[in-house]
């Protein structure tokens, strides 16, 4: 059911862990659905300097989030305000159909660190479109494509 | 990784075929292979005195008439045949539309009884509590003048709970209610016998005995008529068509025989299942779901908290252990399993649960393989997981 | 008697399980012996490949897509849950309660039509003629604005007349009126191409295929919905639950392969059926039932006057022949063979049929044997019947 | 599904053919029916010396024939009168209930045989209580155990 790629970053996940003082800082999904990301930025003249996350929750959440943080890792922030659940989606080969909501998820969370962060440094998050719901269970909003 | 190792203990959701089983079916593949409906000519009559031998050993084994057991494909349609076929007749006759069932049936079960509510039956669901054991009385309370079928499971396939069978048919019977059990985790597990507890109708599966899928039976009390799921030849005494296979039907007999005889190695397992239970236990922030003691030797089902399922069991499989959850993330539905509800658990215990169900081929050593894979799998989810974090967290706060 | 000598010629009730049907079927007893539904690890995955590849590979084989087989029972099943399921859902829709068939469906067709005409449905039996084929005007004719479905089986079992399906399904789609084959006779024997072809629906069953027993499939055209016959797991794509039956998947979908792709064997077969049918025709007083064209070649159905089918079965069987007839002492219910009398046939003639069905694995000399036990065992049972006294009498008389 | 004295009174069956000058002939069944028996009787000082049949019909049919004409041989008459179905039933340790019309229509075609006797001497036939119907269609009258 899973694709290599997949299970490659459930196997091997890449970024796994916390970052003290982070710059940003976002959790999203709820204990309930059975999926909760946390991602941590630190962030150098508008860059993804570093990133971690902690996930509860299926394989594919916790690849969806190893992939999330590989693809903004050294990324402008203006290229992470761009990232959609189809790219992680897509660079991890596909996901089924009942697993498409943790790629949701995990832009989700890289946008709610990105807001943290934008509100620390007193910048307008409007552009982020952000979200910190159970996604499975929210349906308030249309994430294309899945 | 230990890709070389292969610990398979995910008997409840099916069974390697026993070598013995395979032996049994051989000659009906490929030597007596003759339809058993072609009784006049001597292959045709060797199919048909295997199968009666089959069914005559089945019922012996199970204390009922041959002529009151019916094989089927398997469990689920044994399930959907009996439970829709007392629906029908009860409709035909005019006879009431209230049926009732545990919250912790197969789906097998609770999906034949949805379609049955969406044609005008009503439904009530008995509670489990926090062992996941229905309580006769709750039976007695909710039976009403229109109730026609009560149907509870005989144990349950992912907490191995068992149910007071006896009594609940008492109940039924004393209301002049047909009583229906899905046995198909039980049969072969236990010391059923039919009669004795009042059954009136029960379904069974091969395939979690050691037989090849694809073959089951209804048993039916002499007496008891209710429509066909299936129509066609009028194999069976007319009550389930289609060409019978016979392969199968002696397959059934085999592996119940084995199972049923093998006294030691329910004992075996009954050990290794206490000891992978305590050392299980031992893991922080564990819990074990379902009665202990009214619960098959095969089944453990333990919860961690703080990880899911899913990642749980494929980390084993990575070590090579064939094991599984009652996550939501292992299901479509997005939900965790419903009899875990049923025992009143948060979303978040049931979502970090895992179930190991035995067979008498397992070894204490695989046990302790177990163990210390589990041990591994779950600290390594809960390094990975947010919720572990703000425990740690939490309490480094209150030090 | 040579009871060591044993020639089974009746392949159309069911068949030996091939070598190579076993062997591809055992690694999924004892090694990938998973749930399909288990996919967290690699055992459960192992069967889920195994079963989309026989799915695959038998939709390929038949011309349509994957997701349009779905594996069953056998052909009983699948014609059980086509028939009801359609039926159903145009009851549900309000639409018309009018059914057409033939005159020579099989039973699991033909009872199932019988329990839906007590629940209200229509059925209309189309004529099959004294050659065993349905015309397609009879079908134009017989549709009205209630007909809900057309249902004609693609060969006989026991003539093995095969149908004009293609114009039946153009008749019916025409008339936008969804089209289901009883296939059962037809799959692997025939090059059948289901999308060409038009067809709905289509049923077919492993065991006349070399495959064990309990093993069948339903294909069903993407876009037409019907409710399930079995609820459950949701297995099937929510449309058959139950756990699927790998290793039958397995086998079915090589069986089917080796019996396409035998067409070496389909001509010896055809050989050996048709020097089977000059020289049985031979024997005074015979004939043979059902056009010799449009026909299986495995299968011949010859008549002999004067004598009753049973007793001629049982001469064979004592000389290690295996073979069926469509009299009515082979049946419980004492009528002759629908079949048969659908042809036009007299009881008498009905009652003294004999049903020979080839696999390729049958020899040229074994049909020398059978036409020579043959011809000893009608001679034989002439010589003990009054009515052939009676023609031999005014045979005297005459002269 | 046949017991082995079936299959034997089938595979070799006793007094099969005709009589020429019978005293006493008996057929009963139909060609549509699927069961033919014809009973030829010879009598002497009213005993059966001799007696043959010819059946058309199934297995159970020849045998059934092949038993009542061996439980009927060198008996006198009046010991014919009492055969009865369940006799040849018993004789041949047991027929399947869909075959028990086959010993009723042995037992009529005995009781035939013997009334065509008794009407060639003038004998009075209604203690015989005849017929020479289709038993598994007629319906019309109840021959007990079956
Ligand atoms: C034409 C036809 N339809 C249906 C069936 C039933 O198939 P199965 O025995 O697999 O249930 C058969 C054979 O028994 C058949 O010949
Ligand atoms: C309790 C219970 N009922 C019914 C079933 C269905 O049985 P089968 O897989 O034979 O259809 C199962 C297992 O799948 C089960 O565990």
């Amino acid at each position: 059911m899973y694709t290599e790629k997949v299970m490659d970053h459930f196997a091997n996940p890449r970024n796994v862990g916390e970052i003290e003082n982070a710059d940003g800082v976002g959790e999203v999904g709820n204990a309930k659905c059975g999926d909760i990301m946390k991602i941590y930025l630190k962030i150098d003249n508008d860059v993804v300097s570093d990133v971690k996350f902690k996930t509860f929750g299926c394989g594919a959440a916790i690849a969806t989030s190893s992939m999330a943080t590989e693809l903004i890792k050294g990324k402008s922030i203006s290229e992470v305000e761009k990232l959609t659940n189809k790219a992680v989606v897509e660079a991890l080969g596909g996901l089924p159909a009942v697993k498409v909501h943790c790629s949701v998820l995990a832009e989700e969370a890289v946008k709610a660190a990105l807001a943290d962060y934008y509100t620390k440094i007193g910048r307008d998050t409007s552009s982020l479109n952000t979200c910190d719901g159970c996604c499975g269970a929210c349906g308030s909003h249309d994430h294309g494509d899945h | 990784m230990d890709a070389e190792r292969l610990v398979y203990v995910d008997n409840a959701a099916t069974t390697k075929v026993s070598k013995s089983v395979i032996d049994a079916m051989m000659p009906y593949f490929h030597t007596h292979y003759g339809n058993p409906s072609s009784e006049l000519y001597g292959m045709g009559r060797e199919a048909r005195v295997a199968l009666e031998k089959a069914r005559l050993g089945i019922s012996e084994m199970l204390g009922c008439e041959p002529g009151e057991v019916f094989f089927t494909s398997g469990g689920t349609e044994a399930d959907n045949w009996a439970i829709k076929g007392i629906a029908e007749s009860a409709k035909k006759a005019g006879k009431g539309n209230h049926i009732i069932t545990s919250k912790i049936e197969h789906h097998a079960v609770l999906h034949t009884l949805e379609r049955l509510e969406k044609q005008g039956f009503e439904i009530s669901y008995l509670d489990v509590y926090d062992n996941g054991i229905v309580r006769a009385e709750d039976l007695e309370k909710a039976i009403k003048p229109e109730t026609i079928l009560v149907t509870v499971m005989f144990a349950n396939n992912e907490i191995g709970t068992i149910q007071p069978i006896k009594e609940l048919a008492e109940i039924s019977h004393k209301h002049k209610i047909p009583f229906f059990t899905d046995a198909v985790q039980a049969v072969g597990k236990l010391d059923i016998n039919i009669k004795e507890l009042g059954i009136d109708a029960l379904a069974l599966s091969g395939h979690k005995l050691h037989t090849p899928k694809g073959i089951g039976a209804l048993y039916v009390r002499k007496g008891l008529k209710f429509p066909n799921l299936i129509e066609g030849g009028g194999q069976e005494k007319g009550r389930r068509s289609g060409t019978e296979n016979v392969a199968g039907a002696v397959a059934l007999e085999v592996a119940l025989r084995e199972s049923l005889g093998d006294k030691e190695g329910r004992e075996k397992v009954r050990a290794m299942r206490d000891y992978l239970a305590e050392n299980l236990s031992k893991i922080p922030y564990s819990r074990i779901n379902g009665d202990m003691k009214n619960r098959l030797v095969e089944n453990l089902n333990v919860a961690f908290e703080f990880i899911e399922g899913e990642g749980l069991i494929m980390l084993l499989d990575m070590v090579g252990i064939c094991a599984s959850t009652g996550s939501a993330c292992s299901t479509s539905s997005l939900e965790p399993s419903h009899v875990l509800r049923a025992l009143g658990l948060p979303h978040e215990i049931c979502h970090g649960s895992l179930r190991i169900s035995l067979s008498s081929e397992n070894t204490m050593e695989e046990m302790d393989y177990i163990i210390e894979k589990v041990t591994w799998a779950v600290g390594r989810l809960r390094s990975m997981s947010p919720l572990y974090e703000k425990l740690l967290e939490s309490q480094k706060t209150e030090q």
